[in-house]
């Protein structure tokens, strides 16, 4: 297996498997990005002719005020959504147990996952709602008035973070009830000879069989972060006055509502090259994992 | 296991235990329990702002059927099947496929080929949109099935490779060498010893990668400008564009459209925790 | 005409030369088995000869035929792994016959093969059940059925006992022997297990480091071991070790300087190049010290340890100033194998003897420097079993 | 065993072999709906029903079957872009003015001057044919108006005395009896951004006149001007002066139509689709009233946006689309069609029918000076946009009004550039 081109035939089965899905991602996604890196460069409506402008679409977008704002969101995204692994991890030690009727349990604690984020958007703004919604029963209920989530430029963020939290903690759970499932048993059991348990249990006899599945998570989590669109889209729309916009959301908005699809392939890019120093550092972290157990 | 599982008999211990988890889902599930008690209100409930009263009388039936027979929901729901299922299918042939190669052949570019599966996977899709179109455009199948298929075939490829990759790299490595040993060609050794072994993981991928499809939003309002080819999620959307003020019937088609994957979840969620373990297969 | 026959194989990794020019060759069906420290490259060789990893040059050929660039099912071999290998899906009938069936055979001869090997290994029982639900035994008979169901030229084993428990592997070791007997085909075993060597192989392949220390059958490697190397690694308990220095040189002999032990000449060989003071290393077999008074020469010492696992005792003395080196219990005692009727207890004195004939002679290098022994000598390889 | 296995395979292959099969077929579907007239709407429900009908009718009449697809409003803005340089249906739905004229720039739709010149449309739609013309020749139909002013509940004001406003005095004494009354006096959601912009324009023609308000559509004149600082003044004042609906943004103009429904609400700024918005109780007791009035001088001028059918440049069937819209646009069939959402009929001989809502906004339609059709149907997608935005940050900071009005400006330089 070591040098495949060697040999006579060995070569051409896995290439034949290779090829399609190698093609068709290369197509589809591959080209798509790199063609929409070099929209960048253009002043372009998407439906007219592009004129070159070199990088007068950066220089635009390092002096927008809505930028910044978008960029600054988007960590707000990010740093908030870590809160998904712990609190998934939480839930998944709640319910493994092997107890009847749990299994339904456990799937009601997926539903927000499987829903679709659009579905998720329009749970949360009824929740929000501040005179019907929910939350403002439950703040008159103690005599106060709720506060307008959705509309205070200060904590709309943080609000739609809280609603795009709800599937990726079930996310989070799922892979935690997984690596729970998969635990050394042995070892458990030498620790509670030892006398561990409960939190000392966990930190330090569990939580480290459970480091690839804790990578998989927070990988998973800063992904759904730096993605975050469909909530904003469906909750805000970006505001109030883009104050919720993220970049994706703010690329979306330039290129279909302004038409600007020159400018929106340069935010495209400014995401990209965030998502690559991550993208760089999960592969760093996957490859040398893979070569520590290999 | 961990935490310490409780004991039959530990009655005490037991139903303080359901009565926390139950305390602790009702929590969770509070926004949707919001939504799911409008879906069964009368629709002049909402116009009187009565929201979170008793509802003035039970419509389950009429609101549930009503997302079928006032609105297209039916035909969107058949769109959404005939989009995801071809999806997932063609997803797991692909992954199946390239995992193999990926995680079994040693060869010059491999780790690369497999970094831009990954990589490509975790750009945010939405920079793609322009020139996807033009080449649904190119290749004659915008506003088809198809091009939705298309897209989501090549996108979530790129996931599932990295899933299958990394299952069958788990494998113990002397089943293959035992299937070359025993005269089996690469195509042989895929379709008797591979295929058979990440049963499990084709049943987990199946599952999220059927949440992942049905649930697009972006790429099925990109997609599919035509109501012959919408998928649920642009339905929905659309639905609430046009009954923006009936949330009794948003909120049961916010419902319906999300049954498919619950459903599934449920029957299958044995296969999917297993999958997901990618554990090593013992002999 | 060879039916199997390596030609100068090397195997790199890196910068790291795996194998070395490793040349072999068989011309009666042999059970050759290859042993060695765990490292040694012996499971690179084995994958080989499969055609599992491709070597780097040299090449491979069974029944006079090159099959260094075929694929492993074209060459006619089949392999049994230490983890048996078997797939989990498949019933074990299935399992058996699925190289056959790879192949495109038709069912018939197919299901005959799988009837014949399972009659052969008395599994006939558990052609329908899946892996999952046999012993470890019984899935190393799978594993060995499916090899056998293929009819192949040369069988490969991979360390095939090392998961089984120790009376299933004698049990298993007997039964591969006779099957070696009935099959009439060449068989290329590897292990780390001596046992194993000792007993199974016509011819036994030592390896050290990715080359071939020794060839030969058991017995010859046991009595007349090439180097010090092959000296330590065959026999349990482990020979003992001494380091010495050369008194003085004749033709036929030379002195040996070793404190706390007077007056000790042993043989050499013609060729070997020894002078005054050089470095040297005795050996001396466990089993060539006597307890019982006699011998040649004579040395005092006191029982630090005494294991008795039944058939014989093994006692490690500590002889004063005479110190093995490398010794089995780490403190510099010899290692002594005992009749058990010789009783001995923790703390006796006893007084050890020994004959010059029995002592081995390593020079600085390793290389054996007595001369060779005729094999029927008290020296049997039967008694490194354990 | 060895067929057992042997029988998997081939069932796996046949499911392969029909899943090839079921997906070669899943292209056809657009090959099949090219025999049809195909047409993408934007409707509200009510309108919607009612133009599935006639297109039902048109198909029966005419022996082809017709198809339409009907998006949501926001959606299809956002499809737009896409199906008519993809797959551009025989006729779509589009806005009128600076809107249509973007797409005809760019030659996205037909040329159907000949069609209005053999139905002489031009007699019928007077002035309204500017709004689909571009260099004397015309791209769309000009479809119901929708008319923009104060909506109202009779019941609620007879209940708590109030008096609909004529003037700005008016206005600020009803709003503080509707304080006192406990109602919210104006109710606004701005989830959507483009409401608020409605306040924009109704103060900019009140305060500024159509021309000075057009010069500033047309981007010829800076929001730094002066002439804006009266606009803005007034603006801060009443949202000083506590008349809006509180927390406006996280509502979408539906959620604050419901307000006006529930009758927690008094007033509210809005075009006639606020019917869709209320239950059938609460529509009968909706009126209409102009904007109020703040300088006698000045106007009255209005916001009166048309919505506009068209005929995409790649059309598959452009003759048959013809046929459609003569078939559409005669009087009957259409005023059924805009009667739907009380909207004000576009031709002249058309009967307004009995909708109290349409009549009054038909009637207040004559009496104005001007029209503009709104704020980000007069401007440009990029310019409306950063409008849009713009005001609705307003609504909540005021007192950032330089900055906002800095930051219009340079999308203004920007945006009219190009």
């Amino acid at each position: 297996m070591h040098s495949l081109l060697h040999r006579h035939r060995g070569w051409l089965w896995p290439t034949l498997f290779l090829a399609p899905g190698v093609i068709l991602f290369w197509v589809v996604i591959v080209a798509s990005s790199a063609e929409s890196l070099r929209i960048s460069f253009f002043q372009w409506d998407g439906l007219g002719d592009m004129s070159w402008v070199g990088v007068d679409n950066y220089i635009a977008l390092f002096h927008d005020p809505q930028f910044y704002t978008s960029l600054k969101n988007n960590i707000i995204w990010l740093v908030l959504f870590m809160a998904a692994p712990p609190l998934g991890l939480a839930i998944a030690l709640l319910v493994n147990q092997q107890l009847r009727g749990l299994r339904l349990v456990k799937t009601l604690f997926f539903m927000p996952l499987v829903m679709s984020q659009v579905a998720v958007g329009v749970v949360f703004t009824w929740f929000y709602d501040p005179a019907n919604g929910l939350l403002a029963l439950v703040f008159r209920a103690m005599n106060a008035t709720a506060p307008a989530l959705l509309s205070d430029p200060q904590w709309v963020t943080v609000a739609v973070v809280i609603a795009g939290l709800w599937p990726q903690v079930s996310f989070c759970m799922i892979l935690f009830m997984a690596g729970l499932n998969n635990l050394d048993d042995s070892q458990i059991e030498a620790a509670r000879v030892d006398g561990a348990r409960g939190f000392r249990m966990l930190y330090h006899v569990v939580l480290p069989q459970l480091r690839q599945v804790n990578f998989i998570a927070i990988a998973i989590t800063v992904i759904g972060a730096l993605r975050s669109f469909d909530m904003v889209s469906v909750m805000t729309g970006g505001g109030p006055f883009g104050s919720s916009s993220v970049l994706a959301y703010q690329m979306y908005e330039e290129s279909i509502q302004s038409y600007r699809f020159g400018y929106g392939a340069a935010i495209a890019a400014v995401l990209f090259v965030i998502m690559a120093l991550f993208i760089a550092w999960y592969l760093y972290r996957m490859l040398r994992i893979e070569r520590g157990t290999a | 296991m961990y935490p310490r599982q409780i004991g039959a008999g530990e009655p005490v211990k037991k139903a303080l235990y359901l009565t926390a988890v139950t305390v602790v889902l009702l929590l969770w599930l509070l926004p949707l329990l919001a939504v799911l008690m409008t879906s069964i209100r009368p629709g002049s409930d909402i116009m009187m702002g009565n929201y979170w009263g008793w509802p003035s009388s039970f419509e389950l039936v009429e609101n549930y059927l009503g997302v079928f027979t006032q609105t297209p929901m039916g035909h969107y729901f058949f769109n959404s099947l005939v989009i995801t299922i071809p999806s997932v299918l063609g997803v797991l042939c692909l992954s199946t496929l390239t995992g193999y190669v990926l995680s079994r052949y040693r060869f010059r570019g491999n780790i690369l080929l497999f970094a831009v599966f990954v990589g490509g996977n975790f750009l945010p899709f939405q920079i793609m949109m322009i020139p996807v179109r033009n080449l649904t455009l190119a290749l004659g199948i915008y506003n088809t099935y198809l091009a939705l298929i298309v897209f989501h075939v090549a996108f979530q490829t790129g996931f599932a490779t990295l899933f299958m990759r990394n299952f069958i790299a788990a494998l113990p490595d002397e089943l293959f060498e035992a299937a070359r040993a025993e005269g089996a060609s690469p195509l042989q050794t895929l379709i008797h010893v591979v295929v058979p072994l990440v049963r499990p993981a084709l049943a987990a991928l199946a599952i999220l990668l059927f949440t992942f499809i049905w649930n697009d939003y972006f790429w099925a309002v990109v997609l599919s400008p035509s109501d012959s080819v919408k998928p649920v999620t642009a339905g929905l959307a659309n639905l609430m564009g046009q009954y923006a003020a009936s949330w009794d019937l948003v909120s049961a088609a916010t419902i319906v459209i999300s049954l498919p994957p619950v459903a599934l979840f449920f029957f299958m969620q044995r296969h999917f925790v297993r999958g997901l373990t990618m554990g090593a297969v013992k002999g | 005409m060879n039916d199997f026959e390596l030609d100068r194989i090397v195997k790199r990794y890196g910068q790291r030369t795996t194998l070395d020019k490793i040349s072999l060759a068989t011309t009666e069906k042999e059970f050759i088995v290859v042993v060695g420290p765990s490292g040694c490259g012996k499971s690179t060789l084995l994958k080989i000869i499969a055609g599992l990893e491709p070597a780097d040059a040299g090449r491979v050929l069974i029944d006079g035929r090159d099959v260094t660039r075929l694929e492993p099912g074209d060459r006619d071999i089949a392999m049994v792994f230490q983890s048996y290998a078997l797939y989990p899906h498949m019933t074990v009938a299935e399992n058996m016959g699925f190289g056959l069936r790879m192949a495109g055979r038709p069912k018939a001869e197919i299901r005959e093969a799988v009837e014949n090997a399972a009659s052969i290994l008395q599994i006939s029982d558990y052609l329908d059940m899946r892996p999952k639900q046999l012993s470890g035994g019984q899935r190393q008979r799978v594993a060995i059925g499916r090899a056998i169901t293929r009819s192949p030229s040369v069988f490969l084993f991979d360390e095939p006992l090392s998961n089984l428990d120790a009376a299933l592997r004698t049990r298993m070791r007997i039964e591969i022997g006779m099957l070696y007997r009935r099959l009439d085909a060449t068989m290329i075993y590897v292990t780390h297990d001596q046992v194993e060597a000792m007993t199974m192989a016509t011819r036994i392949v030592l390896m050290n480091q990715g080359g071939i220390e020794q060839i030969g059958v058991p017995s010859e490697l046991y009595v007349n071991p090439v180097n010090r190397f092959v000296a330590g690694f065959l026999g349990s308990p482990r020979m003992n070790f001494m380091t010495a220095r050369v008194a003085d040189v004749d033709d036929e002999s030379f002195g040996v300087s070793l404190e706390g032990l007077e007056g000790v000449r042993v043989a050499r060989r013609p060729e070997a190049r020894l002078v005054t003071g050089d470095e040297i290393t005795l050996g001396l077999r466990p089993e060539d010290i006597r307890t019982d008074g006699g011998g040649e020469h004579r040395l005092a010492g006191q029982v630090s340890l005494v294991e008795e696992p039944g058939r014989e005792s093994i006692a490690y003395i500590d002889a004063g100033a005479v110190r093995a080196s490398e010794s089995e219990d780490g403190l510099g005692h010899l290692t002594v194998q005992a009749d058990r009727r010789t009783p001995m207890r923790r703390d006796d004195s006893v007084t050890l003897g020994f004959d010059s004939d029995a002592l081995y002679v390593f020079d600085a290098a390793g290389n054996t420097m007595t001369p060779r022994r005729p094999l029927d000598t008290p020296s049997a390889p039967n008694k490194a079993e354990s | 065993m060895a067929e057992v296995c042997h029988s998997i395979t081939r069932r796996r292959l046949v499911q392969a072999l029909g899943s090839g099969l079921l997906l070669s077929g899943l292209g056809v579907p657009a090959l099949a709906a090219s025999k049809e007239l195909t047409i993408i709407s934007d409707l509200d429900t009510p309108q919607y029903l009612v133009f599935r009908e006639l297109a039902e009718t048109f198909g029966q009449q005419s022996g082809i079957s017709v198809t339409v697809n009907n998006l949501a409003h926001e959606a299809n803005k956002t499809a737009i872009g896409n199906y008519l340089v993809a797959d551009p249906p025989d006729i779509c739905f589009w806005f009128s003015g600076q809107r249509m004229r973007q797409f005809v720039k760019l030659g996205l739709f037909s040329d159907i001057s000949t069609l209005v010149e053999r139905e002489n449309y031009a007699s019928v739609l007077g002035p309204l044919l500017d709004a689909v013309t571009v260099d004397g020749r015309q791209y769309g139909l000009p479809l119901g108006g929708l008319f923009w002013g104060l909506y109202y509940r009779a019941d609620i004001f007879a209940q708590h005395g109030l008096t609909p406003p004529e003037t700005f005095d008016d206005f600020y004494r009803t709003c503080n009896s509707a304080k006192a009354a406990g109602l919210i006096p104006v109710s606004m959601g701005t989830r959507e951004q483009w409401p608020a912009a409605g306040w924009f324009d109704h103060l900019d023609l009140r305060i500024n006149g159509l021309d000075r308000h057009m010069a500033l559509m047309r981007g010829e004149m800076a929001y730094t001007d002066t002439a804006l600082d009266a606009v803005f003044e007034q603006w801060a004042q009443m949202i000083h002066d506590d008349l809006f609906l509180h927390n406006g943004t996280s509502y979408g103009w539906q959620q604050a139509a419901s307000f006006l429904g529930q009758g927690k609400a008094a007033m509210m700024d809005l075009g006639n689709f606020i019917t869709t918005a209320l239950s059938p109780e609460a529509v009968e007791q909706l009126r209409l009233i102009r904007f109020p009035m703040y300088d006698s001088a000045i106007g009255p001028f209005e916001d009166f946006a048309t919505n506009s059918v068209h005929i995409p440049k790649r059309a598959q069937h452009p003759e048959l689309a013809r046929e459609f819209l003569a078939y559409f646009y005669q009087p009957e069939v259409l005023s059924r069609f805009v009667g739907a959402l009380s909207g004000v009929p576009p031709r002249s001989d058309m009967s307004v029918g009995d909708d109290p809502l349409a009549r009054t906004a038909t009637q207040l339609l004559r009496n104005t000076q001007g029209t503009s059709q709104y704020f980000d149907r007069d401007t440009p997608p990029q310019m409306a946009e950063a409008g849009l935005k713009g005001f609705q940050q307003f609504t909540v900071y005021p007192d950032r009004e330089a900055a906002i009005r800095q930051q219009l400006e340079r999308v203004r330089q920007r945006a009219y550039a190009s």
